[in-house]
């Protein structure tokens, strides 16, 4: 480019003018010459891409704060477009579309009539899905900051979730699909739907949908809803970009209704499922969340229902086993007691007989035992009295006897004390009985000599006179 | 001889009786009469044990298995 | 000879002439009235002894035919 | 010779009797009359438990053990 | 006979009669007339059952077709 | 020689002329009768001694014989 | 019967029932009822179940476009 003089300002003496093809191939050579077979990565915008046979053609642009920075054409030749419509694969509509900022190699080409352009040989998909992840981040942690993540998810979803509002774009075949397993489902529940059409996708998707949910939001506040249900029914990986808008998460958050979100993806959540109160993957998948609640309600009542039953059976049951109890006890105690009482008055009416014949019996042995006291008693007595009796005889004759003994002995005794002191026995021993006049002498003095005295001896008298009398001192005397 | 009122006074008295005569306070006198007494009320007694035992047998014999 | 007033006080009186018996309480002279007394008080209470047997037995003979 | 009014009072005269014997009361005098008088109420007594036990063996006879 | 207010005060009046006679509560006298209480009541609670459980039936019966 | 009234006063007149003898009241002149007095006594004790132990014993052979 | 507020009340009703029955504290008397009321519940809720009101199509049918 050093050769080429600035054209603002030509130096009329050096001019030197060369037909254009000159220019376009000094261009083309300069070109070839740096940058010729060489690729680069380049990022730009797609703001035009149409197909003319196996060939597409780009307008890429490059814009900041609105203002066109740069804007080259660019192409994709045949053989390099199939190469890329394999490596996109679903995505590959999505990507060459206008508005979608893609990062490509390409070859730099300059063609003498057409001029410059980018001959774009691949499309780098990650750094494009990349590139969705990073502002997908950054717009969750915005919602995290304002709590928007879960607020939804703590409204309660009624058990029964039978009023619906279902936001979605009629006749794609996610919503179709939905309509169908709702409304045909096995059970038969039916569902009150009301639905707002509205594309999820495009350029007015994020701006419709919001509207949508804004609208649900009022009926909401006239009628009972029970959820909102948002649709996406499949489609390009970069169509979910939608649904991590920031604007439509921070609506969805702050609905007062649970939104369930069926978006149709396999892998990656959007920010739209992670505000939602429910997120399915497939609208398919939320008509059967629908249709389960509700089945797994009535299958709850239905339970609960058996339960009532076999709580009843097992209380009727129980009460006529009860009942039989009685019974059966009714048809044995009583009779039982009877029999009982029975025996007890025949051991009563035994007791009477045995005491009754005891006392007899008894009596018996003490009237004979009184008998047989009166028999001894009655014997005893007279044998008793004839003992004494004899015993008095005996002490009578024996006292007699003795007395009259004893007399005998003390007259006996008397008599010798008579013979001892009669005069018989001094004379015996020679004394004699001098006598006067038939009188005693016993003092001399009576005596006189001369007078005639008869003394007694023991063998007979003598008689004699008194000669003389002497003194009384005689030891004579 | 009087009846006595029911089942209960009369197993009563027969107790009594059975009682005194245990422990001989019945002499020979009263013993016959009490003797007879006891055995009108044993009378008595098995007359309505057997009367109870009818009537709660027809009682059963009614309610049958069904009750 | 007076007859007693009942089995209890032939008994009695019975009990009580055997008691002085062997107490030697009776003397030669009463001994044969007293003797005679209690014959006649045991003939009384045998005497009573049987019929009330008699008319016991009948009532339990009564009593075990229909018991 | 008088008799005694009865078993027992021969009796106590008896034992009057063999006291003052024994007490030498009865001079010699009298001890005939006594002696006599006390044969007399031994024979008395010995006639009247003879005839007692005679009347009581009879009475205890027909008692016999049917009693 | 007077018929119970409901099952559950005949139920009641049942346990406290089997009770009672259980504990021997009940003499001869009252017996009989306890026992066709009983049985009344049993007959009571047994039909009384037997319309609940046909009630119950066919409700169940009902429900059954339905749900 | 006047006979005394009986043996116990025959005795006690024989018990007197003892007794007079032991004190020496009686002289030698009375002495004699006195003696011959006691002598009387004594025969006519022992007489009536003999006749009273002969009638004792009939009487008591008699009573013997009998008893 | 009376209609339950909703399926909440009506399955609330429902387990009280229940737990009234498991607690038997519902009586052979109230039984029937109380399954009947059951049997209602449950019916209720089925047909509720079964059965559209088109309503909140209708609200935003009339609230349109703009909401």
């Amino acid at each position: 480019m050093t050769q080429l003089s600035d054209p603002a300002n030509p130096s009329v003496s050096e001019r030197t003018v060369f037909p254009l093809s000159g220019v376009t191939r000094a261009v083309g050579r300069m070109l070839d010459e740096r940058a010729g077979g060489k690729l680069f990565w380049v990022r730009a915008e797609i703001s035009q891409c149409s197909f003319s046979g196996k060939h597409a053609y780009i307008d890429l642009v490059e814009e900041e704060g609105g203002t066109r920075k740069a804007q080259v054409r660019g192409t994709i030749w045949g053989s390099a477009l199939a190469q890329i419509r394999k490596d996109l694969g679903a995505e590959f509509n999505e990507v060459l579309k206008p508005g979608r900022e893609i990062v490509f190699s390409a070859h730099m080409a300059f063609h003498a009539v057409y001029g410059f352009s980018l001959n774009i040989q691949r499309i780098d998909l990650d750094a494009l899905l990349g590139e969705m992840e990073r502002r997908r981040k950054e717009t969750l942690l915005a919602l995290q900051k304002e709590g928007a993540i879960g607020r939804n998810g703590r409204l309660a979803l009624p058990a029964v979730p039978q009023r619906i509002i279902l936001i979605g774009s009629e006749g794609t075949a996610g919503h179709t699909d939905f309509l169908t397993h709702i409304e045909n489902n096995a059970w038969g529940y039916a569902f009150d739907l009301a639905r707002i059409d509205t594309p999820v996708q495009g350029a007015m998707a994020v701006d419709k949908l919001v509207a949508a949910l804004h609208r649900a939001g009022r009926v909401a506040l006239r009628t009972r809803v029970d959820a909102v249900v948002l649709l996406r029914g499949g489609g390009a990986k970069l169509d979910l970009d939608v649904f991590n808008d920031l604007t439509l998460c921070r609506t969805m958050a702050a609905m007062e209704v649970p939104v369930i979100t069926g978006i149709g993806h396999e892998t990656d959540q959007t920010l739209a499922d992670a505000v939602a109160h429910t997120a399915q993957k497939t609208p398919t998948a939320v008509a059967d969340f629908l249709v389960d609640r509700l089945a797994q309600f009535e299958g709850e009542v239905g339970r609960e229902g058996r339960a009532v039953t076999a709580e009843c059976r097992a209380q009727l049951s129980e009460q006529a086993g009860a009942l039989r109890s009685f019974r059966a006890w009714l048809g044995e105690r009583p009779l039982a007691f009877v029999r009982r009482q029975r025996g007890d008055l025949h051991s009563g009416a035994n007791g009477v007989v045995r005491r009754t014949r005891s006392a007899l019996s008894e009596q018996h042995a003490r009237l004979a035992e009184h008998r047989s006291g009166l028999r001894v008693g009655a014997v005893q007595l007279p044998e008793r009295s004839a003992a004494w009796l004899a015993e008095l005889e005996a002490g009578i004759q024996r006292e007699s006897t003795r007395h009259l003994k004893q007399q005998e002995e003390r007259i006996g005794l008397m008599k010798d004390t008579l013979a001892l002191l009669g005069p018989g026995s001094t004379l015996k021993r020679g004394f004699s009985i001098t006598r006067c006049g038939g009188k005693a002498v016993k003092d001399v003095g009576e005596l006189t000599p001369g007078q005639v005295v008869e003394t007694q001896l023991e063998s007979g008298t003598f008689t004699a006179r008194v000669e003389e009398i002497h003194p009384p001192d005689d030891p004579l005397t | 001889m009087e009846d006595p009122k029911d089942y209960a006074s009369a197993f009563a008295e027969l107790k009594e009786i059975l009682s005194a005569l245990q422990q001989d306070e019945i002499g020979v006198d009263a013993l016959a009469e009490k003797v007879k007494r006891a055995a009108h009320l044993i009378s008595y007694c098995g007359e309505r044990l057997r009367s109870t035992e009818n009537e709660v047998q027809k009682v059963l014999d009614e309610l049958g298995e069904e009750g």
